[in-house]
């Protein structure tokens, strides 16, 4: 086994994590706030931000948008499976990486499945503008719920055997009750965790459907947690269907009601993806990836987040019928009554 | 049951996918063409497969339509239990997954897969050449299914005597017990398929086997076009074209917006870059 | 560190429990059968049987019946706290070992809170009838919860400092990440799993409502796992709401429904307790554990379990209205409309 | 806010131990007396105390009842979150339970609990000369939350200079640092009530440390009923007997069918075995 004097921990270290939680306010108090006050108060420059959703869904895009807006620097990164929402962030920072800047990222997979590779993260991997640290998607999964449970790490049998454990801090060792190795990950406790869902209420109580992914995790793993919910709820209508909660209120600092929340990515019982704006949206990094200039990524920006507000007016750049019609697509995937 | 004569490279390695999976048994599928040949798997000889996502659907009838993310709201429909990342992958470590069906970019003699980097490991790793998007899930699945099925597009350069990363372990260095001491579960690569034909791995010595190519191809072109000694099976034999009804279930049924089979007017291996919508 | 050579499995090693399942039909097949025949074609003298619930809530009580009328030889027990389901097993060893015994149990707590000690425990232990070892309910949780994982072993920080790692075969080490103690507790991998749940369908998938207990981590770490119902549900239902399923069937080998499976236990949803039964079964054991004769024991297992055939013959023993009543109680604690 | 004169021991435990919980803190509450004060503290000057019960449930409004078990339904109705034990303990272990609120049969002067056997260890223990219940969860919110709060009947032989068995840790050998260097998390023992008063641990030294004595007895009555050297606060003094209102309300409002709290004709301390229900 290594000398762990070795190890060094990006966000909170497992003593820190347990002794900032100590300290927090836990009640069940309003957290309500607009989201430019949640992203103000809550993030920092530095931090390590934990990603909720898996790939384009339930991203936190809105979150993502204000975080771009305020600007941020030298943040790290962590998630399993991401596609828009760290697109968003790294395209900013191709823009103009002295108002925003990824410093690190800690990953299993930055892309699209149907809609293509990132430019985006091509872009800054192929021109060493980020420090990346490789793992699986079970290793990050399984790195937040270790940070979640309070444990310095989990083992798992996920990255034996292929290059994951030398580009990360993975420790392997012969397992004490069968002598076969096995791999143990460092938790990962992020300074602050961004996290899209279906439904909350005042207090942070969160109901996810479809996949949970790892944000509940995410969400007990770090110092704080923004949530961004497609339904604001009462606590009554929660409490009725408590083994709905996904996120207890205990977790969460700031909620905001933010409709379309994680648009133009998919949110179950909610809307469809709309491929047709994430490309959109890549057409620009694309042809900075080819060597072009960064006109067609700052028109973009400037349209859809810099000259907008706050994500409704985001939301209402989209034609009514393509808004209305990714939400028929998802209602077709889960019909049920109104 | 005729054989079509019009069907792309897709379309063949969709049918090939299915046709290794076996009815009644646990799949734990991959993004892009794996979700198209399950799908076809379910709707021919294996009604009674169980798909498994990583995102946390598990036992999902995908009777909404194909999905094109392994987290898509597709897949918890009707499904038996919903979870997230860590409960897909914990059934798996655990032993639920009889089969995985994952992809890569680069793959050795040993089935070991790459989908991270392109470029100069460990030296090159923070400037690659090309920056792939990363494992995903493909590695977990490698490590702990029960048996692997791996999709690789067929070319000189990606079918490698040595990988530039080794991001899902297969056979490893192909030495006895090699998987078991590394401290991974299951057998590892049970088949691969490219654009070109149908491997296993053999017995004794875990290297890449040729046991069906495809229509166009012969022993010898494959082996052209592949970067290491193939071995070959005694029996090897040209894999049956897919037959128009199945080609016309890829199109009409499974897949009509083109989300992975893109529509092609005729045959056109070389163009297609299966590394793209994968994980 | 110790060696892993001084370490002994009960139930399956972790190589062996992968096995189990790799060898397993895990297809999508009708699984309902009698209890006669689940108890009859899953468990066998010798085995390590997990048992669910949590104290004297959803234990199996209607298996651990239908066991004792079979006869089994030196099982060993496992669940983290749970009262009347070994009760019933452990009473049976005190009126005749050779057609019930068990060898061994791996605990945290057996006992009825507000209803008191178990004389059953107190009697076997005090006598050294019975291998034990402690744990604590954390401990023993997160031992299924290991074995349900594939993984050799758990990290946890419940059994320092105290003398349980003394008493059992958890190993302490320096944490390679922060140099700090922490613990890590072999997985428990059950030869078969005992679990009744509030509603199934014929596959297997489980409804479980109020507390999960262990009870997914205990049917996932098994190699067989046998479920009692109060109601047996079509699949359609259960698909209706996936996420509440708590044990999906893949995990599960026989389906039996069997409404008041565990009384005179609670059951969230289907009744409260009916602690004066639970008094009135401890009261021969208690004699026993004075020095009494076994009179007044023997009586209770004649007429509530030996002479009986089924679970419905002894349910059928209470007067109707105890049972409405203990109905009644519970839909005040979780008031809905039918 | 009249004085009872009419009290239990029972009841002033249960008086003892609300007051010392605080508004707006999450309590994990172990099984027994420590449910019915936690219940009395939410009633009165707590209402935004938050529970949570190791069988899974957390932030419960207990408006159905006083639970009879940590798993009781009575604690899941109308709770923010519902799961089971692993749950219940993984966010103990993360940081999120302020106190901790236990009960054991036997305690030393550092706050260790025994609630495992009274007999020889390890040399006896296979055959105890009376088996306890074990530790049910006790141990784990001795070793996790950040604070616990002790229940022990008060008698010489329970107030012991070593236990017979650690079941749950407290200050361990009272030495710097001690529960740091164990692994624990959390800063340990905070207070203890038992039948004769209230005590916390002194910060130096970590011994049990004499701050309230209950109506009826005095420095001197306390030590003599204990094995061990007690400190003594320089401030102590004697606590206040629950007011009428505090103890109707346990008889009629929290505990009517006397689950937890035994109906008495009068003060009955000898007779009380607080560990016979308690986990």
């Amino acid at each position: 086994m290594e000398n762990y004097a070795e190890m060094y921990w990006t966000g909170l270290s497992p003593d820190e994590a347990r002794a900032a939680l100590v300290n927090k306010d836990k009640s069940m108090k309003d957290r309500r706030m607009t989201l430019k006050e949640a992203v103000s108060q809550f993030i920092k420059d530095g931090d390590n931000v934990g990603v909720g959703g898996f790939v384009n869904i339930r991203q936190p895009i809105a979150i993502t948008h204000e975080m771009v807006r305020h600007g941020f620097k030298d943040l790290t990164l962590s998630w399993q499976s991401a596609g828009m929402a760290p697109d968003y962030l790294a395209g900013a920072m191709m823009l103009n990486p002295d108002h925003f800047s990824i410093k690190r990222i800690e990953l299993a997979y930055w892309g699209h499945e149907a809609f293509g590779l990132s430019p985006m993260f091509r872009f800054l991997a192929e021109r060493g503008m980020l420090e990346i640290e490789d793992w699986s998607n079970y290793n990050m999964s399984a790195r937040f719920k270790a940070g979640s449970m309070g444990l310095p790490f989990i083992p798992t049998r996920g990255p034996l055997g292929g290059d994951i454990p030398s580009s990360c801090r993975t420790k392997i060792i012969d397992c004490p009750f069968t002598g076969r190795p096995i791999a143990l990950l460092p938790a990962s406790n992020p300074d602050v965790a961004i996290i899209h869902v279906q439904a909350a209420d005042q207090y942070g109580n969160c109901i996810i459907r479809g996949t949970d992914a790892t944000c509940a995790e995410i969400a007990m793993a770090s110092a704080h947690t923004i949530v961004t919910c497609e339904q604001l709820v009462s606590h009554e209508l929660i409490t009725q269907t408590p083994k709905d909660v996904g996120i207890p209120f205990v977790a969460v600092d700031a909620v905001i009601e933010v409709p379309f929340g994680a648009y133009p990515g998919a949110c179950r019982r909610h809307y469809y993806f709309n491929g047709d704006h994430i490309s959109a949206f890549h057409a620009g990094a694309t042809e900075m990836c080819k060597g072009g200039v960064p006109d067609t990524l700052k028109t973009y920006y400037d349209e859809y987040i810099y000259n907008t507000k706050t994500f409704e007016d985001f939301i209402a750049k989209f034609p009514v019928q393509r808004l209305i019609a990714d939400q028929k697509a998802e209602s077709f995937n889960c019909e049920r009554l109104a | 049951m005729t054989a079509s004569t019009d069907y792309t490279a897709q379309e063949i390695i969709v049918a090939a996918g299915a046709k290794v999976l076996e009815d009644n048994k646990i799949v734990f599928i991959g993004t892009g063409l794996p979700m198209v040949a399950s799908l076809l798997a379910k709707q021919t000889h294996a009604p009674g497969l169980i798909p498994v996502f990583e995102a946390g659907a598990v036992g999902p009838p995908l009777n909404v339509g194909l999905p094109i993310s392994v987290g898509d709201s597709k897949t918890f429909t009707g499904a038996s239990f919903v979870g997230g990342l860590n409960t897909a992958f914990e059934l798996t470590q655990r032993g639920f997954a009889d089969f995985g069906f994952i992809s890569g970019a680069e793959v050795d003699k040993y089935g070991n897969l790459n989908s991270t980097m392109i470029g100069d490991f460990p030296a090159g790793y923070q400037t690659p050449r090309v920056r792939l998007p990363g494992s995903g899930g493909a590695s977990d699945m490698a490590a702990s299914c029960e048996r692997t099925i791996l999709l690789v597009p067929h070319d000189k350069r990606k079918f490698t005597e040595k990988l530039q990363y080794v991001t899902s372990p297969g056979h490893l260095d192909g030495s006895p017990g090699a998987r078991f001491n590394a401290g991974l579960q299951g057998k590892g690569p049970y088949r691969l398929i490219s654009t070109k034909g149908i491997f296993d791995f053999e017995e004794e010595s875990k290297r890449m086997r040729l046991i069906h190519y495809f229509p166009g191809e012969t022993i010898e072109s494959v082996q052209a076009a592949t970067g290491f000694e193939l071995l070959v099976a005694p029996d090897a034999s040209e894999f049956a074209p897919p037959t128009e009804e199945e080609v016309r279930m890829i199109r009409e049924d499974i897949d009509p917006s083109g989300a992975f089979v893109k529509r092609a007017k005729k045959k056109a291996n070389k163009s297609i870059n299966l590394t793209v919508p994968q994980m």
